[in-house]
């Protein structure tokens, strides 16, 4: 489903992402794991055409997406999170979910009902977001005033309102405890329920291995291992360079 | 009562020139290129009639979608820069706006006199309201149906998808780029309707004043316009209104019996309302407040 | 000398002129680029404060008749209150997140300025001292004015003592470190409030010799010099790359010079319009300005 | 809601503009408007000054004769508009809603000729919804103003008469001198108007040879480009249009480079304070035509009575004096009633009146006036010697 061909990113003299080959098939949970400073959201950023490549390609269905500008990957039906989250703080959470509805769905009704039509349009899809991110009652209110949780949830169903086919996660569990953890891997789990393809870039180890069909590691800029959970944990290069000094 | 409706006048174009920055403010850029899209419409506006002897509202449009072109073009390097290059680039536009009608004659005769605008001269007799016979309340109804027309048109387009989109790009463009939202012609497009608006106000003060000349339009009316929707608070339309209410009624007008200390006054209460109300004198609780009272669903 | 000659003098003369005039948009650029490096906050209040710094000391000249160096100091002295007066009432207590609302108050500042200074002198020309102002120095074909090259040379030594405090004191240190990490500086016991607040006095004592410079080589002082000052300053700020003060020096010398360059052959009327385009062509070009660096900050 | 409603109620309260009028004791009214604040700041001080000491002195001499024999005393009221057309504007609005007969001012031409530009251009034209107010202009110097609408006057001199013989006079007096060089602010519209329309021209026609013109900007700073153009041209004639702060830069300039001329000619409202408090010694023997000096014990009295009140009585300022007592002749003549309902009626009559005039009395004599409601001043060559402005020629004697 995404292929990433030899991709590297080069700022200056670092090399942040090099030579990068990965394969996601459709349905797939794909987990990313490497320490801090491996390249992991250069990865994610790269794919989303945040800032362009120095080599490689970004093949998404088919189509070659590389160095295509974001709103166009949304389009063509990747969405994403981001390790801080941003959200937009002075819309309400309802709003935050109207702006992300882009999809070639909406796309279908008029241009201008689904652009000067009032809060009603594409109701019942957000209030299912809304019900899915548990945040039913707090529609109207501004999402900087959010609890962190909160903020985190919203954000994964802001990416969810594109109905992209493909979700990028960038460290969705950071700064969050144990049971917020257990929440977050029943939801992805649930996404992939409904034929949702998810890249998980992520450093908490215990929902990596949870709920990962595959993972591939990052050290440097490039991959050292990739394979199954449980082969990963066993993988000597990977404990030197990362489990070695994370608690597995 | 003259005086009030002529208060009105000077009231309404004001307001066209506040919503004209506002809607650009939305998508978080600051642009100081206000004024000079003013200065297109009104000189356009001013030659049409009087050089062309079209009807008023026609002279508007037209002189308001050459504005809005022009701002569509000033939109796209405008993309390349943010917070104080944008604002200094597009001072730089406006100035360079400016300097350009300061080097612009096209006067033609028309009976015994030359009309038309003539550089540092500027362009005189725009009379066509007191030509037509206008009265000071027709002219004043007449700038108000236009202001309420803008007026009724961003706030609709601020409840609908449109105003999320500006001001979900005003406040994290990475986020909304992110959401599918395209940078480009939302940006472009915020410019191109800040224009239009700024057209319109621009050729309705060339006949009001009758007189227009480059240095009117310069960066301190471009202040002005910026002035007004971040004095009035980014929340709705109402704010931009009341901001120039603020400025042009109560600091110009009403000050007016303290003579001397009116100017100082002007100044000092502009840095107190910002300290005081930093988030504008029409901020995001009133804008809900008076969403409430209109029996508006809060959302 | 035959005629055409002076068709080579003439522009290059210009330029020379212009270069030395440039300076001053240098002074005033370095102030906006300082504080923007800093705060990362406009105050379009700094020219107004510089040439309201240069009216003060008008008291020094016209009453105390003090010789033009200690005239110029007062200026300096002057705009440093000014730029603390400036700094509490439009950033000290707007919040961090509202830049619109603190560039809004400065701008309620320039009015006030300018207007206080028009009370103050009914909006009246005064005369302004120089430092050998009937000097001219001929180095055939060209020449150069005295004073214009004093007030070159005061600039100079004004930039140099700038980077030393930035570079080599405690006190630039902080600063540096607060316009770098504002967060850490803090944990690191760094004032952010008082860093801030001696930006703007050491920026505004910076301008106020800016401003005495330009009514040195005016002659004269006016009100109606604040605005122009504020958008040239701008201008050069963006040149020169934002924050950076080697490169508001160079922008400030390049705009004076490019200035006259038009002048010379475009006119006065169309000058700016060039130089506006210069501005163009840098955003196009090289956006981040002379010396600036690619933010890499998302 | 309340509080906005109370604020809205008290906003309107202080914008109302006061319409009564007791009719017991009748005042006339006039209204005067200019700048009180910004650079021309001084412009405003010495009008009002000067506009207060006339109604003293026409008060102290028992007033204004009404229609009905009774004497009324002269009010009079000022307001800034700040040299801002807008501003400009309303304020002549404000006056035209109240029960002031006439307005006096304003002093900027870029407010002058938008402000004429609202009034009914043809007086009685049933066709044209202009305002119907008659506004007598002390300063805003700019040629032919007053044609916009005939309910426009000025007491300003003519430039062009005055440039004329000023340069008929130099070539008199200073047969060595052939050519002429001008100086030229040009992006106002009054300096350019003066030196493109009238010094350049008025000066071919007294024979001179014309060799072109340096042009600056009205803010600018640096004059090293232009003056030394000045220099290498090295015309007899120095001819400067521009205003006090520019002209005292650009003297300095040429007094840095040298530059050297036989005579030097400044732009009529530049004989003021300003610029001698500017750069005095430069200006030394700047030559300037004028339609005010306290050349006789008139121009002296009224120069006194502003003096007491803190104005200066200047070319603009003295002209106001002179439309007070314009006014005052006008007003007896055409029989005014001066209460609440006659305002409409007073103010045609005042119009009326002032459009027939043919000469009235002016400080340096008399001052004919045109169809066009333009004067011709009667005027004097100054000059500045040590620090102030002394008559150097009459052209009346």
């Amino acid at each position: 489903m995404l292929e990433l061909r030899n991709l590297s990113k080069h700022f200056g003299g670092v090399r942040a992402v090099e030579e990068l080959s990965l394969t996601i098939g459709q349905g797939e949970i794909f987990g990313l794991i490497g320490p801090n400073g491996s390249g992991k959201s250069t990865t994610v950023n790269l794919i989303c055409g945040v800032f362009p490549t120095t080599s490689g390609a970004v093949v998404f269905e088919g189509r070659d997406l590389t160095d295509a500008p974001s709103h166009r990957v949304v389009a063509a039906g990747i969405g994403r999170t981001f390790q801080n989250i941003r959200l937009f703080g002075d819309l309400t959470v309802w709003q935050n979910l109207w702006v992300a509805q882009n999809s070639v769905k909406e796309r279908e009704t008029g241009w201008l009902t689904r652009w000067l039509g009032g809060e009603r349009r594409g109701r019942d899809y957000a209030e299912e977001l809304l019900k899915f991110a548990g945040l039913s009652d707090r529609s109207g209110e501004l999402a900087r005033n959010l609890a962190f949780g909160e903020q985190r949830r919203l954000e994964m169903a802001r990416a969810l309102a594109a109905r992209p086919k493909l979700l990028l996660l960038d460290e969705p569990a950071a700064g969050m405890n144990a049971e917020e953890i257990r929440q977050l891997a029943t939801r992805i789990r649930a996404l992939r329920e409904h034929g949702m393809t998810i890249l998980l870039v992520e450093h908490v180890m215990e929902l990596v291995m949870g709920v990962t069909d595959r993972i591939a590691v990052l050290n440097f800029g490039q991959k050292i291992a990739e394979g199954e959970p449980a082969e990963i944990r066993q993988d000597p290069a990977v404990r030197t360079a990362y489990l070695g000094t994370a608690d597995a | 009562m003259d005086f009030y409706y002529g208060m009105a006048q000077l009231i309404g174009v004001h307001t066209l020139l506040g919503l004209s920055a506002y809607v650009v403010l939305l998508t978080g850029q600051v642009s100081m290129a206000q004024a000079g899209f003013f200065a297109i419409g009104a000189y356009l506006g001013g030659m049409l009639t009087v050089l062309a002897g079209l009807h008023i509202v026609p002279a508007m449009l037209l002189a308001a979608v050459a504005s809005a072109l022009v701002a569509t073009v000033v939109g796209f390097p405008a993309l390349r820069v943010k917070g104080l290059m944008l604002v200094v680039a597009t001072l730089a536009f406006g100035e360079a706006v400016r300097i350009f009608w300061f080097n612009f004659d096209y006067q033609i005769a028309k009976g015994n006199i030359q009309v038309g605008p003539l550089g540092g001269e500027g362009f005189k007799q725009i009379r066509y309201f007191p030509e037509n016979g206008w009265s000071t309340a027709d002219v004043a109804i007449f700038i108000w149906a236009w202001v309420i027309a803008a007026m009724v048109a961003l706030w609709w387009m601020d409840r609908s998808r449109v105003g999320s989109v500006l001001r979900a790009v005003g406040e994290d463009e990475l986020a909304a780029q992110s959401v599918g939202i395209n940078l480009t012609a939302v940006k472009v497009s915020a410019m191109g309707i800040g224009g239009f608006i700024a057209g319109l106000g621009g050729a309705i003060y060339a006949h009001y004043t009758t007189h227009i000349e480059h240095l009117n339009f310069g960066v301190v009316l471009a202040t002005f316009a910026i002035a007004y929707p971040i004095l009035g608070g980014l929340s709705s339309v109402i704010g931009v209104l009341l901001a120039v209410i603020f400025i042009q009624g109560f600091l110009v007008e009403v000050l007016r019996f303290m003579g001397d200390w009116r100017n100082l006054l002007f100044g000092a209460l502009i840095v107190l309302a910002m300290n005081v109300r930093p988030d504008g004198l029409f901020d995001a609780r009133a804008t809900r407040a008076l969403k409430r009272l209109l029996g508006g669903r809060d959302a | 000398m035959a005629d055409y000659w002076w068709d080579v003098i003439d522009p290059i003369q210009s330029v020379l002129d212009g270069m030395m005039f440039g300076s001053i948009y240098a002074l005033i650029g370095i102030g906006f680029t300082l504080i923007f490096g800093v705060m990362h906050k406009i105050n379009l209040a700094y020219a107004a404060a510089s040439i309201g710094g240069a009216y003060a000391s008008l008291v020094a000249f016209q009453i105390l008749s003090a010789p033009a160096l200690v005239v110029f100091l007062c200026a300096a002295a002057a705009s440093g209150v000014i730029g603390y007066i400036v700094y509490i009432c439009c950033f000290r207590f707007i919040p961090e997140h509202l830049p619109l609302a603190t560039l809004m108050a400065s701008v309620g500042m320039l009015i006030l300025i300018d207007e206080v200074v028009v009370h103050a002198t009914a909006g009246m020309p005064e005369p302004y001292p120089a430092m050998f102002d009937d000097v001219m120095i001929d180095i055939s074909p060209f020449w150069i004015r005295g004073d214009l090259l004093m007030i070159f040379a005061l600039s100079v030594v004004a930039m140099l003592i700038l980077l030393y405090v930035l570079y080599r004191t405690r006190l630039g240190i902080a600063t540096r470190a607060v316009a770098q990490q504002p967060s850490a500086a803090q944990l690191c016991g760094i004032g952010q409030q008082q860093t801030n607040a001696v930006t703007f006095v050491i920026t505004g004592a910076l301008g106020g010799l800016a401003g005495a410079m330009v009514g040195a080589s005016v002659g004269i002082l006016s009100p109606l010099l604040a605005l122009p000052l504020t958008v040239k300053g701008l201008v050069v700020t963006v040149i020169g790359g934002l924050g950076s003060i080697p490169g508001a020096i160079v922008a400030g010398i390049l705009v004076g010079g490019f200035e006259n360059v038009f002048q010379y052959f475009r006119g006065v009327t169309e000058r700016d319009i060039y130089v506006m385009l210069l501005l163009f062509v840098f955003l196009t070009f090289r956006p981040q300005g002379l010396f600036g660096r690619i933010s890499t900050r998302d | 809601m309340k509080r906005l409603l109370t604020i809205a109620a008290a906003v309107g309260v202080a914008m109302s503009v006061g319409t009564t009028a007791d009719a017991a004791d009748r005042t006339v009214k006039i209204a005067g408007f200019g700048a009180m604040s910004g650079v021309v700041r001084s412009f405003g001080i010495n009008t009002d000054a000067v506009m207060r000491a006339a109604a003293k002195a026409i008060n102290d001499a028992g007033g204004v004769k009404l229609a009905d024999g009774s004497m009324a005393p002269m009010e009079v009221s000022f307001d800034d508009d700040r040299c801002n057309a807008e501003e400009g504007i309303s304020v002549v609005r404000r006056i035209a809603s109240s029960d002031a007969v006439v307005g006096v001012g304003p002093t900027c031409s870029n407010v002058a000729e938008p402000l004429f530009g609202i009034l009914q251009a043809k007086a009685g034209d049933e066709g044209d919804s202009g305002l119907q107010f008659p506004i007598f202009t002390d300063t805003a110097i700019k040629g032919g103003l007053a044609k916009i609408s005939e309910w426009a006057f000025r007491n300003v001199p003519n430039e062009s008469q005055m440039y004329q013989t000023l340069f008929e006079w130099l070539a008199s007096e200073h047969p060595d001198a052939k050519s002429v060089y001008g100086g030229v602010e040009e992006d106002f519209a009054h300096s350019r108007f003066t030196w493109y329309k009238v010094m350049k021209t008025r000066s071919a026609d007294a024979g001179y040879e014309v060799k072109g013109e340096a042009k600056w900007l009205l803010n600018d700073t640096n004059f090293t480009t232009q003056v030394r153009a000045m220099k290498r041209a090295g015309a007899d004639v120095i001819a400067i249009s521009a205003h006090p702060f520019t002209t005292c830069g650009v003297l300095k300039e040429m007094a840095r480079q040298r530059v050297e001329y036989k005579v030097l000619v400044g732009l009529t409202s530049s004989s003021s304070l300003e610029t001698l408090n500017g750069c005095a010694k430069q200006a030394e023997g700047i030559i300037i035509p004028t339609s005010f000096a306290p050349v006789n014990p008139d121009a002296v009295a009224a120069a006194d009575a502003a003096a007491a009140l803190g104005g200066s009585a200047d070319l603009h300022s003295a002209a106001a004096w002179e439309i007070m007592m314009i006014l005052k002749d006008v007003i007896e003549t055409a029989g005014i009633q001066a209460t609440a309902d006659s305002v409409a009626a007073d103010r045609r009559a005042i119009r009326d009146g002032l459009a027939t005039l043919k000469t009235t009395k002016g400080l340096l004599g008399e001052i004919t006036r045109t169809d066009e409601g333009e004067a011709v001043k009667p005027y004097v060559y100054v000059h500045a010697a040590d620090g102030t402005w002394a008559v150097l020629h009459d052209p009346n004697t």
